[in-house]
């Protein structure tokens, strides 16, 4: 097996009593999608919130790229290749979509520099070159002007993604992209997705269970911060404990 | 310099702090529970002054002036807040900054306008005239003490009211989740209205206790403006606790700073410097101190992040 | 700001003035916001006396400068440049009167100062187009110092703002006081507690205070010190006693001591007009501002009577002759433009309800100021 | 073109037309009004880079406004007086040259916002406002009792400083200097709001999670965007020194601070041209409300109430409506 590029090592997190992240270890591989299923409030984004670093473990490591990350900031992390989808669409929703993707662009360029001051960022090909293609990625070329705001649910998570294409990056950490995006809409980001595991491993928070099963190639369970399974598709669907943890018990999705 | 004299400057920035408290409370509890910046609080401070030396002159009677001062400042506040305020919970604080600015300007100079541009008289009642002895020789004005006295009775009612009543409880509710006392079914308007009316009134009462020993005039409420939310920042916006403590802190810094850095620099330098430089570094030490609170609790002592 | 009332007095009576165009005065003073009644009052005392001078050919530009030394500037440029005015006059501060007189000396105009009188424009800064009728800056603490001289206080403790004033001050009162100082003190400019002041006082074993608490830090003050049980002599200039804010102090300021140059029970006939008068036109007892107001008036009307404003150095000949009569009475001018007069000490009164000042003693006769010999011409 | 930009146009125009008109009337007075709202104009722009653009609400900044002013005021009373600044350890005389007092202005007042924004870019929000204010105040009264510079008494420049190949003290000419540096400010902040940096700190106001996640740290672009804001503040000062021919410490005020913040709020939030036209109106409505009565701060105040309830956005948005997105 290959090494991990994502290795997140025995992770605890707790708020007062309760205890988010309970000894949490996971792992993703290149070329993999992996994802992270559990009931609301199992702590799915607790999780991906310390893997991105805007929050710290009380106890545990998570090493990128061969690199110990537990001490680094998000900014340091999104730098070294942490692309990040939020389950809340976090845009810049005054600017137009365009604008956004290329403050992805821009970010990953890593520095504005004394020329940064003075040439129009809108005018810039290079930075336009990578925004244009995520848009065309993801299926958004032609909102390019719309102001974010007055985008869709469904679209601002495109976007989402989109912004997160702009930054190259060696992971994706995608918390619920499907979100409100409605049956043609998820079945054509499924599509992506499937297309976008051989550039970056993705480690994908979802709900909708068809696009679970249909993407994953490895499934964690977690129930009340602890992950109480990982295997591949047909493992997790006859594992009884996830049956009754999670699959049987309610039909949120 | 003696103790004696060191415990008369203890009293008297408590005395300054009970002070601020007043004007504080009402600032930290608008912004806890409506999120608004208030620059006209110092004009309700002003009301209450003018209110109370306009009654005391007509009546004789300080007791009255006092209450005038409350239901003047109240009154205000409750139709300021009923006609302007209201507009502005959901606006920004660029909005609210500006449009109580704008607040500023009109009660001072309306204010000129009734009253005129002298400043008004308004003396402390007999009863309480004059200085008391305490133990070790001091002689303290009675005054002073009965101020530290009320100041603290006001503390202990306002934190009486919150922890124990159903307004605290809704006052609560409100800062902490806006939506959520909506959901209790209360009559979110008349909350806000009793709230602001409430702060307007602690600085009115405040303004007018004052008024009796400093000078009852158009634009008295601006600096002590300034210094209440140097106070509610150290204590943390929203926090009566935070106020009360850094009402507190603030008082005894200026008292005490005022006092000691001059004596401090007369014992390097010729006294007529030393009292130029450690009264000019004095004069700064408040905003140094919240500098310094800020610096290493960016949300005051008891804001939450 | 542009509170202009041209003062276009009805020709009652036909004045045989000197024949030539009108006399353009612009008058920069405080008359809004705090501090606004010191600038009423000098307006209230200049209008008094050209109205009743009955002369239709001295016109007044009146504007607000709201305490602002930058909105006092910009008023001096209008006022000289759209205005035309000849003679500047009105300002109430010291700084305000820094950041204005200068430039319009430079500009060939006449200033005419009914309050401030910083002690550069006394020395090194002295100008012949510059005439001071209230006071040099320290003249009155001046004669606080030989007050308490004269009663015999060696152990004062003396207390002003922390500001250039404060400081002028208290040099003005250490130049003619003999005794010890108690104790120095510069307190926050604006500050209104002073229980940490009087702490201070009361530890320091003074025999008496002497104070400079110009406006609302004056009654603060006075209110703060009677209710401390402290009883030695309080010495002040006479700004925190003036007619204006004595209301205010009530019975705290009884007896205070205080130096002035005027005071509303100077017995000569010029005084007790303007006093009756002033009080049959305004319904208010006139204070030390307004008579400043008034004397300047009666200077300049005593000037334009008998030399063009257009011919400078016969006009200021005609200004420094002081051929007026002063509410004062002896009045002159000094080298340097600023007053010779006397100096009283006043004590405060009741008279009836109102609360006011009469004469107890002269501190300084024909007093004049230290910078005569630094003024160059 | 946008309706927007056509305005701006007219409010430059109508800057410049006023007192070449006030010239041709010969009334002066009329071109230092103008003078005055150019260089107010040129402070909001400098508080509307890290307010509107950066979402930095700065109640402090009547202290780069007060070092811009005393920049000038020191070195011109050095020059006045012939004494240099500091004997040691180099020589530094005084200026009574335009250009370099503005360079001074600019570097001191930048260099004290690299420090104000790093302490106080700490906080956020509320606190923000809060210790800028502090920060402006401690200035305020270290220039009340620092002796050495006049004080609260200020200091008199008695000519206003030179700059080569005019005649500042026609206040056409100085006026025309104003305007100038006011063109050349908008220009370079309009450049930097559509640069790389703009994009990203515009980003950084309106959702700093996604800033962090791209990769970029908004304290850093917080804290570049006031300091490029104290400095435009700053120079703001030194011409209105100079303009005055005075310093004093109520340049350090925080009715200042307030004041700068009122153009913007009168103008419109963020808008390029919101302080030139909040600027221009409100000393409008001074010189016209000021003839009105003695209490006409009472209907000042009650025009600045009704802009912001009922002309949310500023006037700028009353006249062109809601800001559209665009590139």
């Amino acid at each position: 097996m290959t090494d991990p590029i994502l290795d997140v090592r025995n992770i605890s997190k707790s708020f007062g009593a309760l205890k988010a992240s309970d000894n949490i270890s996971l792992t993703l591989v290149p070329g993999e999608i992996h994802a992270l299923i559990g009931p609301n409030g199992a702590g799915k984004s607790t999780l991906i919130k310390q893997i991105a670093g805007g929050l710290q473990a009380d106890s545990g490591e998570v090493w990128f790229d061969g690199e110990n990350v537990t001490g680094k900031t998000t900014v340091e992390r999104a730098r070294l290749g942490l692309g990040r989808t939020f389950q809340v669409s976090s845009l810049a929703m005054d600017y137009t979509v365009s604008q956004n993707v290329v403050l992805g662009a821009l970010g990953h360029r890593g520095k504005i520099g004394l020329k940064g001051f003075f040439r129009p960022a809108m005018k810039d090909t290079a930075l336009l070159d990578v925004a244009n293609d995520a848009l065309s990625q993801v299926g958004l070329d032609g909102f390019a002007k719309t102001r974010t705001s007055e985008l869709s649910h469904g679209q601002r998570r495109q976007l989402e993604v989109a912004v997160a294409l702009t930054l190259s990056p060696k992971v994706f950490l995608m918390d619920e992209p499907m979100a409100g995006l409605g049956a043609e809409g998820s079945l054509r980001l499924t599509g992506f997705l499937d297309q976008l595991r051989q550039q970056a491993p993705i480690l994908l928070v979802e709900h909708d269970m068809d696009a679970v099963f249909s993407l994953a190639d490895r499934i964690s369970v977690l129930v009340y911060g602890k992950i109480v399974a990982t295997g591949t598709v047909d493992e997790i669907r006859s594992n009884p404990i996830v049956r009754t943890a999670y699959l049987g018990e309610d039909d949120e999705t | 310099m003696s103790a004696v004299l060191l415990i008369e400057q203890i009293l008297n920035g408590l005395q300054f702090g009970v002070m601020l408290f007043l004007m504080a409370a009402g600032l930290t509890l608008i912004f806890g529970v409506m999120g608004l910046i208030n620059l006209a609080h110092g004009s309700f401070y002003m009301i209450g002054a003018f209110a109370a030396a306009a009654t005391a002159a007509a009546t004789g009677s300080f007791l009255l002036a006092l209450a005038a001062s409350l239901v003047a400042a109240a009154v205000a506040g409750a139709i300021v807040e009923m006609t302007v305020i209201r507009r502005l919970y959901k606006r920004d604080h660029l909005d609210q900054v500006l449009a109580t600015f704008a607040l500023i300007l009109i009660f001072s100079e309306g204010t000129r306008w009734l009253f005129g541009s002298f400043p008004l008289f308004l003396e402390i009642p007999e009863y309480l005239s004059g200085p008391i002895s305490l133990p070790f020789g001091i002689q303290y004005p009675q005054y002073r003490l009965a101020i530290i006295a009320v100041g603290l009775l006001v503390a202990v009612g306002l934190f009486a009211l919150i922890a124990r009543t159903r307004i605290g409880i809704q006052i609560r509710a409100g800062e902490s989740d806006r939506e959520m006392i909506a959901a209790l079914g209360v009559d979110i308007s008349k909350l806000y209205t009793f709230v602001f009316a409430l702060g307007a009134a602690l600085a009115g009462f405040a303004g007018a206790l004052i008024g009796a020993i400093q000078s009852v005039q158009v634009g008295m409420g601006e600096p002590v403006l300034i210094l209440a939310f140097v106070v509610i920042v150290i204590g943390g916006i929203g926090s009566i606790k935070g106020a009360l403590l850094g009402a507190l802190l603030v008082g005894l810094t200026d008292t005490l700073a005022g006092f000691l850095l001059p004596a401090a620099f007369g014992l390097i330098m010729e006294p007529s410097a030393a009292a130029s430089v450690g009264s000019s570094l004095a004069s700064m030490s408040i905003y140094v101190l919240m500098a310094g609170v800020l610096l290493f609790r960016p949300t005051g002592l008891f804001g939450r992040s | 700001m542009k509170l202009k009332f041209l003062a276009l007095v009805t020709a009652l009576t036909s004045v045989a003035g000197v024949a030539q165009a009108d006399v353009k005065v612009g008058m920069i003073t405080t008359l809004s916001g705090g501090g606004a009644g010191l600038g009423i009052d000098v307006r209230d005392g200049f209008m008094l006396a050209i109205k009743q001078s009955g002369r239709d050919d001295i016109d007044v530009v009146i504007e607000d400068d709201q305490r602002k030394p930058d909105i006092a500037v910009q008023l001096a440029d209008r006022m000289i440049q759209s205005d035309k005015v000849d003679i500047l006059t009105g300002i109430i501060w010291s700084n305000l009167a820094m950041a204005v007189v200068p430039s319009a000396l430079a500009q060939g105009k006449f200033y005419l100062s009914p309050n401030a009188g910083p002690s550069l424009l006394a020395g090194k800064g002295c100008h012949k187009n510059y005439f001071n009728v209230a006071w040099q800056n320290d003249n009155l603490h001046e004669a606080g110092g030989a007050h308490a001289n004269s009663i015999g206080y060696t152990n004062t403790f003396v207390m002003a703002p922390n500001y250039p004033a404060g400081k002028d001050a208290l040099t003005g009162f250490k130049r003619l006081y003999a005794g010890d100082l108690a104790g120095e003190l510069y307190t926050k400019l604006g500050q209104k507690d002073y229980a940490s002041e009087i702490a201070q006082i009361r530890a320091s074993g003074a025999d008496s205070v002497y104070f400079f608490l110009p406006g609302g830090m004056g009654i603060s003050f006075l209110k703060q010190y009677a209710d401390s049980g402290l009883t030695l002599p309080l010495v002040g200039p006479a700004f925190s006693f003036d007619q204006g804010i004595l209301q205010a102090v009530g019975d705290a300021a009884l007896g205070v001591a205080n130096t002035s140059q005027w005071s509303k029970d100077i017995a000569n006939p010029t005084n007790q007009a303007f006093v009756t008068s002033f009080q049959a036109e305004y319904g208010r007892l006139p204070s030390l501002y307004a008579s400043q107001g008034f004397d300047t008036a009666n200077l300049l009307i005593s000037a334009v009577a008998v030399a063009d404003v257009a011919d400078a150095d016969a006009f200021q000949a005609a200004l420094k002759a002081a051929d007026f009569s002063s509410t004062r009475g002896d009045f002159a001018f000094a080298e340097n433009n600023h007053p010779i007069q006397d100096i009283f000490v006043r004590e405060v009164i009741k008279e009836g309800d109102v609360y006011t000042n009469k004469i107890v003693s002269t501190a300084l006769e024909d007093h004049s100021n230290a910078y005569v010999s630094d003024c160059k011409m | 073109m946008r309706k927007e930009t056509i305005l701006n146009a007219c409010v430059l125009l109508g800057l410049l037309a006023v007192p070449l008109w006030a010239l041709r009337v010969d009334e002066p007075f009329i071109i230092t009004l103008a003078t005055k709202a150019v260089i107010f104009a040129i402070a909001g722009v400098g508080l509307n880079f890290s307010l509107g653009l950066g979402g930095l609400v700065s109640l402090g900044h009547a202290a780069f406004f007060g070092i811009g002013g005393y920049s000038m005021g020191i070195l011109a009373s050095h020059a006045q007086s012939y004494t240099p600044l500091m004997g040691w350890p180099l020589v530094i005389d005084g200026t009574n040259s335009m250009p370099l007092i503005w360079l001074f202005a600019v570097l001191i007042s930048s260099l004290f916002a690299l420090v104000i924004g790093a302490l106080s870019l700490r906080t956020s929000g509320v606190y923000f406002i809060m210790i800028t204010l502090a920060f402006g105040q401690m200035l305020f009264f270290f220039m009340i009792s620092w002796p050495a510079y006049g004080g609260e008494d200020g200091l008199v420049i008695y000519v206003r400083n030179g700059f080569p190949g005019l005649n500042t003290l026609d206040p056409i000419q100085f006026f025309g200097i104003c305007f100038a540096l006011l063109c050349g400010v908008l220009l370079a902040v309009s450049r930097i709001a559509r640069s790389s940096f703009g994009l990203a700190l515009g980003g950084a106001r309106q959702n700093e999670e996604r800033m962090q996640a791209v990769g970029l740290v908004p304290c850093k672009l917080y804290l570049i965007a006031f300091t490029i804001s104290g400095a435009i503040t700053g120079l703001s000062g030194a011409l209105f020194a100079d303009l005055n021919r005075f310093v004093s410490p109520t340049m350090f005020s925080w009715q200042m601070s307030g004041e700068i913040m009122i153009f913007i709020i009168l103008g419109g939030t963020g808008r390029l041209f919101g302080p030139v036209v909040g600027a221009a109106v409100f000393i409008l409505l001074e010189y016209l409300l000021g003839g009105l009565s003695e209490f006409w701060h009472v209907y000042l105040g009650a025009i600045l109430l009704g802009v912001v309830l009922f002309a949310r956005g500023g006037l700028i948005e009353l006249i062109v409506g809601r800001e559209v997105a665009h590139d």
